[in-house]
């Protein structure tokens, strides 16, 4: 089960004292709809045909609210049918969607021209309105909405105009256009409540719905992006068993899926029919150890458990390597403000000990909880147990089953394991599970340092200095920060090869769940 | 491997020497050589069978007479190319009508059982398979050889049906096994077998799982069927009472070998074989015994007790208007079926009291209702005096310890999983407290009394033969040093020759212990041997009690005079002298008729417009008995 | 043309000492059927390694041992290694001691708890009876699996629990069988005599019916016994088994499934260690069963 | 006839009692959880806030008592309530995943119950025989082997390499019979294997048990051949045995089979109940274990019967 959403919402946003009009897209926006990767130009999308796709999983709980989306298998289906304000390209900047533009002058009382002529699948126009009740109803604690708490941020949305919604932040937020492009803020008719089916303005129109069973798409017609979409048909189902979705695409009964295991690479490879997409991510499973409790709390442990992380070994036999090595920070180096500087930490088991020794902890036995919930960590703990025993700790794998993990388990532990998905901004990234205060701080963390550093970054208009900022910032993590993080995790998706348009979208698999738009199908 | 030691081939050669002489120079119709039969494995094997030779000529009757043991099912069996799981035949020949059955393949022996050789089996009831109709298994090997249509092989059997005297010969086919009595039941297993006019009958036991009054009944619809189709048979059984009626001649087999062999009237008459002398004194004491037990009787009050009149009148059990049955109780408190009704018994102390009935006259539901297994709808039990509570939950450990039950199915009543130290010794803890060496000691001694070897005390029942866990469950009984023993019919699952044994052990511990019995059982013979009062019970109700000479009184109740009469004698033409008894079919008492005599649709004497008017009034004799019956005490 | 077994070679072969004698070996024979004597071998093969595994394996069982994820046998590696690159005999050897002590454990948990229960249900009044009876019933309705995944939900994942929890699973098919037995054997002769006798129920329970009951139950406990080690692998399936790095014979299977489109050994010997302790332990008590047995059964029909 | 009604009636009496204790024990089990609906629901997401408001919808703030009772009296009057995870009618979801469960199981059934059968006649025919002996062992080494190893080789083999099979069973509207085979022979094949061995080995039991009876030496000493002692005397006596050993295996067939719904993403009632159990959703847990019980309660019904109308002696008193 993989958790994606944005976390908690910047509420002190930066001092910003820029006058002049935030412009919501980023340059890359121009790009047209159709020709968004090098690819283009060289083949014409064919129309028609029809496409089984399959996530991780589906379940009870499947849900055509956008707000209680939950699971990648929800974002796929949301993303099927509703179109949000803004969309992700593959480089995780906003583009246009239902909005042409959003603008602010001082990144806190935000304006969104919405596109003309947007009809909902029933038919009806796309209206303010239905903005208004979409942002609107996410805020409201009765809703279940998973986001509820970056919506409270959204002091005010009103209609301004025929076309025109105004969205007033509790405090100044520049990543707001940014944050509209994930699922949960799709655009639903207003004053729905009956989601047994999904009226949306998106790609396809819902024909079934059929919790933990299926979803199922037709084309929309009347879709908003002219010639878009492809494919006549998609059928959304969720194989939570890794080996049976492989063998269902390789048997030919689906044609597209993500969460691949490394193990399985290679008999797809060997299969000529079969194609892998592997993106390389920001997603990492890291080890927590919480700084409010002894002994995780002592610096000295931390640093022994890092050393203790054989993550050349983690690499080759849980990700064979599939993986991108970390280092105990967040950032990967995909990204632009990814510190270079900083020397790779190994696995050194003497030192581990000297450390332990030091720490006054020898011959400690302690339970690390891992759990089929965060992604390979009950192999990363496996392991962690084995190169733990050379410096003398006893360290105790208990798995837990991922009924009930994130609720009861992960952060409530000394040494709890967690799995962290991409964010479009390293500032998010920081804000959610670093900054001394935020919810999702997985290791209770506190540097008022690192907390300063956080605050200026914001207003930080010059991109050298705003690098340097994040470059020391990944630094503090490094050194003190209470996570392992042993290495970046790829994406891996697979599809038929005759499934044409892929392109990576790093914030998740399956195109960053979007694929439905952009996939078809050649003879 | 050599068959043939010298005085096995000897004696083959007698057996078949002896055939040949019978039946003159006809081929024989069967003819078995040097018959071996062994179990287990080759190495090891336990012989069953050994060398056993005889012929059967063309129309005659051969018996097959031993004991449960001796062989004679295996070799009946073996006719038939059949042998039991385990069991293999390893040498010797079998010719029946001039085929060797031995070399038979599998598809022929199937064939040879549906044309050659038909089986009647000991137990009917156990015989038909349960969950079909009669008349679809009578004709299924009729059906299966496609001799005749459906209709006709139907048709042939209700002739059959008819000629073995059958109720409702049209109908009764279509009847399921369990709708049926014992009696008819044997019948129609004979009438399948006839079905196929076989060359050889084989009836194994056909009428020991029977009444006696219904075994005079199945001999001569047996006897009279053979007749009429000239059949040749093998009769298996162990009664030589029986076999006397109908048998032409016999062989006599112990421990799987031949014992003597000769023609019916020479081998009873003038035995030559010690072991036919024992199983013929077993049979002739059943009829002899009662006078020379009498005086016994007499003398064990006095022998236990202080002299005097009144100990030996002393009431040790006294039952009165016992009536007790099973069922939803109606509205009067009483069960929807009566098993017994309105029963006083008395019983002495010292005394012996044999109730005697058929199958299903409640005899063993009086046994249950005494020892407090079943709880009466009314009626009282008192043990000297004492009120017993009906049911044994409440009643004392000392009542319980002074009446205990000797149970018909010594198997079912011995735990198999103790040892007989340990069964013996639970009723000596239980009651005397007793421990350690004193109980073993006490242990030994009733093996002792028994006449038990006391190393049986470390083996468990299923280790033990039917005669040894009798007295192993009647060493337990006596444990308890009881006033009196309820003997539920303790006999009847053993041979003639271990049941008079039994019995004899029963009357030396009465005449050394002073103890009373109530002996429950079907057979007249058991009661002649060691009681000296009786019941007769019918259909829930005591026809007549009395002395025990009371069976062989002229004035005795019809029912009573049936059931002696029915016991079969060592006469060949006892069968056909023997008064047919029963006119109508035997019906069980309806509503209408509660109080009407439960015997009037068998009885030969009854007085239309009276018995089927009247309740049966009681008549007391002067020696104490007392008889339900209109008749007038000369005319019964 | 001489025949090479003359006369004389003949009797020498017979006057062979006596525990060469076939004789004897046929009484040996005799005591357990073939198929039983094999299940016994398979059955002590495994106790065997179940009880020396930690001292023979060749490489810690949780130790990444090589590079190479699902190697063939080798000399270093004599049934390849895991999908970690572990070493697989160790773990088939360490594996084998869990499912055999913990199938095992629950085995006979599940059976003594519902022969207990089945005879207290058939001695005791009708009340008892019917709620037992319903207790059970109700017990059966909830999937084992699902059953599994609540117990450790609520009590975490630990070998006490799954312990607890295939016992519990597995009680109600032997109570249905322990009643009806008790049941039938609370009507017998002897136990009719133990009370007439004046016998308490404990007694009659414990001494007369109990004994009796052994065989029976223990016939059943085979496939039981099966369906245990067949429910341990079904919750190593859900992620719910035996804590890793340990691993249960089934937990070897599930976590090497990848390996089955290639034909690893990994996942391949520990399905035929299932199979072949689990039908050691049938065969065993199929032997057994026969051999109990009381002999003959020689009366008439 | 009227024996049949009694016993309907009794065991409808005792299926009541049953229920209510299901009821209770899932309730209790539910409240044992840790964490609720609210926070299963929320997940990763869930803020003290969020989980109070969703509790608050949901009712599970009140208290725990008056909502079994609440529940009870819903499903007295015919509502067993809305799912806390989706919101829909709890009756609505489960019409849906039924009618799939009860085809598995009955698409097994048919395989499975003449297969058992057909192996355990066989084995009781040849008792004691090579054959007897291969049976059984080849059995038991199918219950042996887990299920997802039979369904993973059986989807490698037939459905990726042969391409012969579908790997995955969907539900089909209007399936033909091929498309029916193609789509669900690999999950009926690896339930049979678990189920099968059980049935075999009781009705060879049963047959055994009757062949050892004295009507069937008869028989054979009629000359009936032993094919026919067993088909035509034997089995009409064994069906009672052998049905309620039958309805033991079947009522597996609805809840057991989560590991194959998991393999070939079948929506059944397991899955279902598994769901229930990982979102804390009361309602829904309950209506599954209600249905589990009464299919299983069901099935020893529906044995019973086939034991009393195959017996004359019960049937016609």
């Amino acid at each position: 089960m993989k958790y994606h959403q944005p976390r908690d919402a910047i509420r002190q946003a930066a001092d910003l004292k820029r006058r002049q009009v935030l412009h919501g897209f980023a340059a890359a926006g121009a790009l047209a709809a159709t020709g968004r990767f090098g690819l283009a130009g060289a083949e014409t999308p064919r129309k028609g045909g029809r496409i089984r796709v399959s996530s991780v999983s589906s379940s009870i709980a499947d849900t055509l609210d956008p707000a209680k989306g939950a699971l990648s298998t929800d974002y796929a289906r949301h993303y099927m049918i509703y179109s949000g304000l803004t969309q992700f390209d593959s480089r995780l900047s906003a583009q246009p969607g239902l909005a042409v533009t959003i603008d602010s002058g001082d990144a806190t009382l935000w304006t969104v021209k919405l596109r003309q002529g947007v009809e909902f699948h029933d038919g009806k126009p796309l209206m303010p309105e239905d903005v208004v009740y979409t942002l609107s109803r996410l805020k409201d604690p009765a809703t279940g909405s998973q986001v509820l708490a970056i919506a409270s941020q959204f002091a005010d949305v009103r209609a301004t105009g025929p076309r025109e919604v105004q969205i007033r932040l509790a405090a100044p937020n520049v990543d707001l256009p940014v944050i509209l492009a994930d699922s949960h803020f799709l655009i639903i008719q207003n004053g729905t409540t009956d989601f047994r089916t999904g009226i949306g303005t998106g790609p396809y129109r819902c024909v079934d719905f059929n919790p933990g069973v299926r979803t199922l798409g037709r084309r929309n017609p009347n879709y908003w992006k002219p010639g878009k979409p492809y494919l006549e048909e998609i059928e959304l189902i969720g194989i939570s068993d890794e080996s049976s979705r492989v063998n269902a695409m390789l048997a030919g009964d689906v044609q597209l899926i993500n969460g691949v295991n490394p193990r399985s690479l290679q008999r797809i490879r060997s299969s000529s029919g079969h194609t892998i997409h592997e993106t390389q991510s920001g997603q990492y499973t890291d080890l927590i150890m919480r700084q409010d409790a002894s002994p995780t709390d002592s610096p000295e442990f931390v640093l022994a458990m890092k050393h203790l992380l054989d993550r050349d070994e983690i690499l080759q036999a849980v990700f064979l390597g599939h993986a991108v090595l970390g280092n105990d920070q967040p950032v990967p180096p995909s990204s632009r403000y990814y510190c270079p500087d900083i020397p790779q930490r190994r696995y050194d088991p003497d030192r581990a000990r000297f450390l332990l020794r030091k720490a006054g902890l020898p011959r400690t036995r302690l339970a690390v909880f891992a759990s089929p919930a965060a992604e390979y960590s009950v192999d990363i703990a496996t392991l962690l147990q084995e190169s733990a025993m050379h410096a003398g700790l006893d360290l105790h794998v208990d798995r837990v089953p991922p009924d009930g993990y994130w609720s009861n388990c992960w952060m409530k532990h000394r040494l709890t394991f967690g799995n962290i998905n991409p964010r479009p901004t390293v500032d998010m990234l920081f804000s959610l599970f670093f900054r001394s205060n935020s919810p999702w701080n997985e290791s209770g963390w506190k540097n008022s340092r690192f907390d300063a550093l956080l605050l200026a970054s914001r207003s930080e208009r010059d991109e050298a200095r705003r690098k340097e900022m994040y470059w020391e910032m990944q630094r503090l993590v490094h050194d003190c920060g209470g996570v392992g993080i042993p290495a970046f995790i790829n994406f891996i998706d697979a599809s038929d090869r005759r499934l044409r348009g892929y392109f990576p979208i790093p914030i998740g698999g399956l195109m960053g769940y979007n694929f439905a738009e952009y996939v078809w199908l050649d003879e | 491997m050599s068959l043939h030691s010298g005085r096995r081939a000897q004696a083959a050669r007698n057996g078949a020497g002896a055939a040949a002489e019978s039946s003159a120079d006809n081929h024989p119709q069967v003819l078995v050589k040097n018959l071996r039969v062994v179990a287990g494995s080759p190495g090891t094997p336990s012989v069953l069978v050994n060398d056993v030779s005889f012929a059967i000529a063309r129309g005659e009757v051969l018996a097959l007479i031993g004991e449960s043991g001796s062989g004679k099912t295996t070799v009946a069996l073996s006719l038939m190319g059949h042998t039991r799981a385990g069991c293999r035949i390893s040498g010797g020949s079998i010719e029946v009508c001039g085929t060797d059955v031995l070399s038979l393949r599998p598809r022929e022996i199937l064939e040879h059982r549906r044309r050659r050789v038909a089986y009647i089996a000991q137990s009917a009831a156990a015989a038909f398979n349960p969950a079909r109709r009669i008349m679809d298994q009578v004709i299924e090997t009729t059906m299966i050889r496609r001799l005749m249509t459906g209709s006709a092989a139907r048709e042939k059997a209700v002739t059959l049906f008819r000629s073995l005297a059958l109720p409702d010969p049209q109908h009764i086919g279509a009847r399921y096994p369990h709708q049926l009595s014992g009696g008819q039941l044997q019948r129609l297993l004979a009438a399948m077998a006839l079905m196929s006019d076989p060359e050889l009958v084989i009836l194994d036991e056909p009428t020991t799982a029977l009444d006696v009054t219904t075994q005079i009944e199945v001999l001569r619809a047996f006897k009279r069927v053979i007749g009429e189709r000239r059949a040749t048979a093998l009769y298996v059984a162990h009664d030589l009472a029986v076999v006397a009626q109908i048998a032409d001649r016999v062989v006599v087999l112990n421990s799987g070998q031949v014992r003597e062999s000769g023609p019916t009237m020479q081998v009873l008459g003038a035995p030559r074989d010690a072991y036919t002398r024992t199983l013929l004194s077993a049979v002739a004491r059943r009829v002899a015994q009662s006078v020379a037990q009498e005086p016994v009787v007499a003398t064990s009050g006095a022998s236990s007790r202080p002299p005097g009149e009144d100990n030996r009148r002393q009431l040790l059990l006294a039952v009165e208007g016992l009536t007790a049955g099973y069922g939803k109780a109606n509205d009067q408190g009483l069960p929807s079926s009566l098993a017994l009704l309105d029963i006083s018994l008395a019983v002495r102390r010292g005394a012996a009291l044999g109730v005697i009935g058929e199958s299903g006259s409640g005899k063993s539901t009086l046994a249950r209702v005494l020892a407090g297994i079943m709880a009466p709808a009314r009626g009282t039990i008192r043990l000297q005096g004492e009120l017993l509570e009906p049911r044994m939950e409440r009643r004392s450990r000392e009542q319980l310890r002074r009446i205990q039950i000797v149970f018909q199915h010594a198997d079912a009543a011995l735990n198999p999983a103790h040892t007989v130290a340990h069964i013996l010794g639970r009723p000596l803890k239980l009651y005397f407290g007793l421990r350690g060496a004193a109980r073993d000691e006490r242990i030994a001694h009733l093996l002792d009394v028994v006449h038990l070897d006391r190393s049986i005390a470390a083996r468990r029942p299923p280790e033990l033969s039917g005669g040894q866990k009798q007295r192993v469950n009647l060493a337990r009984a006596l444990a308890a040093q009881p006033d009196l023993i309820l003997c539920d019919e303790v006999t009847s699952a053993l041979d003639a020759v271990v049941g008079a044994a039994i019995l004899d052990l029963l009357a030396e511990l009465r005449r050394e212990l002073g103890l009373s019995y109530v002996l429950i059982t079907h057979d007249v013979g058991a009661v002649r041997a060691i009681c000296d009062e009786v019941a007769v019970l019918y259909a829930g109700q005591t026809v007549e009690t009395g002395p025990l000479q009371r069976l062989d009184a002229a004035n005795c109740h019809p029912y009573t005079r049936l059931l002696v009469s029915s016991v079969p004698e060592l006469r060949s033409d006892w069968l056909e002298g023997v008064a047919s008894a029963s006119p109508g079919p035997a019906m069980p008492a309806t509503a209408s008729s509660k109080d009407l005599c439960r015997f009037l649709p068998r009885c030969p004497v009854r007085i239309e417009g009276r018995c089927d008017q009247q309740p049966p009034p009681l008549n007391r004799t002067q020696q104490g008995a007392q008889i339900l019956c209109h008749q007038p005490a000369n005319r019964r | 043309m001489n025949s090479p077994a003359t006369p004389k070679a003949r009797s020498e072969l017979a006057a062979s000492p006596g525990w060469l004698s076939p004789a004897r070996w046929r009484r040996r024979r005799n005591a357990l059927p073939a198929s039983g004597r094999i299940g016994l071998a398979l059955v002590l093969f495994w106790a065997l390694l179940a009880l020396l595994g930690p001292w023979v394996i060749p490489h810690p069982p949780g130790a990444v041992v090589s590079t190479t994820v699902f190697a063939p046998m080798s000399l270093r590696f004599p049934l390849g290694t895991d999908y970690l690159g572990r070493d697989m005999l160790s773990r088939i050897l360490i594996g084998a001691r869990y499912t055999v002590g913990l199938a095992l454990a629950a085995a006979v948990a599940a059976s003594a708890t519902g022969t207990v229960l089945g005879l207290l249900a058939a001695i005791s009044g009708r009340w008892v009876d019917e709620l037992l009876s319903r207790l059970l019933d109700a017990l059966i309705c909830i999937p084992s699996m699902i059953f599994a995944l609540i117990m450790v939900a609520v009590f975490g994942s630990s070998l006490p629990i799954l312990l607890l929890t295939a016992a519990l699973g597995y009680v109600a098919g032997a109570f249905r069988i322990a009643r009806s037995l008790a049941v039938n054997l609370s009507v017998s002769d002897y136990v009719e005599a133990a009370r007439v006798r004046g016998e308490g129920r404990l007694h009659i329970a414990c001494v007369e019916i109990l004994p009796n009951m052994v065989h029976p139950m223990l016939a059943d406990f085979g496939l039981r016994f099966m369906f245990i080690v067949l429910m341990l692998s079904g919750l190593s399936f859900l992620g719910l088994g035996v804590q890793p790095p340990a691993a249960d014979l089934g937990s070897l299977i599930r976590e090497n499934l990848s390996g089955l489109g290639d034909g690893a050994a990994a996942v391949l010997l520990p399905a035929i260690a299932v199979a072949t302790l689990t039908i050691g332990v049938n065969l065993l008590i199929d032997g057994l069963a026969d051999h109990g047995r009381p002999e003959g059964g020689g009366g008439k029909a | 006839m009227r024996v049949t009604l009694q016993l309907i009636l009794k065991r409808m009496a005792a299926a009541a009692l049953t229920l209510l204790l299901v009821s209770i024990i899932i309730f209790t089990i539910t409240s044992l959880l840790p964490g609720d609906a609210a926070q299963a629901a929320l997940g990763q997401n869930a803020t003290a806030a969020a989980v109070a408001a969703l509790r608050a919808r949901l009712g599970l703030d009140q208290p725990v008592l008056w909502r079994y009772l609440h529940w009870l009296g819903g499903l007295l009057t015919g509502h067993p309530g809305y799912s806390y995870s989706n919101g829909l009618p709890v009756s609505a979801i489960i019409s849906k995943r039924l009618p799939q469960s009860l085809l598995l199981a009955a698409a097994t059934t048919v395989v499975s119950v003449p297969f058992a059968l057909t192996l355990g006649i066989l084995a009781a025919m040849y008792r004691g025989s090579w054959l007897d002996r291969a049976l059984s062992t080849t059995t038991l080494a199918m219950v042996a082997v887990p299920e997802f190893l039979v369904a993973t080789a059986g989807v490698l083999i037939f459905a990726v390499k042969l391409q012969w099979l579908s790997a995955l069973t969907f539900v089909l509207d209007h399936p033909t019979p091929l498309e029916f085979l193609r789509s669900y022979a690999l999950p009926v094949l690896s339930l049979c294997f678990v189920v099968t061995a059980q049935m075999a080995r009781m009705t060879r039991a049963a047959v055994i048990d009757q062949l050892s009876q004295p009507y069937a030496e008869m028989a054979a000493l009629k000359g009936v051949g032993s094919a026919r002692v067993v088909l035509t005397h034997a089995l009409p006596n064994a069906v009672g045995p052998i049905a309620n050993a039958i309805a033991l295996s079947l009522s597996y067939l609805l809840g057991g089979t989560i590991i194959v719904e998991t393999i070939f993403d079948y929506p059944g009632l397991a899955r279902l109940m598994v769901d229930a159990v990982s979102y804390r959703d009361m309602p829904l847990l309950q209506a599954c274990a209600m249905i589990f019980l009464a299919a299983y309660l069901g099935l020893v019904l529906i044995a019973d019967i086939c034991a009393i109308v195959s017996n004359p002696k019960l049937r016609r008193p």
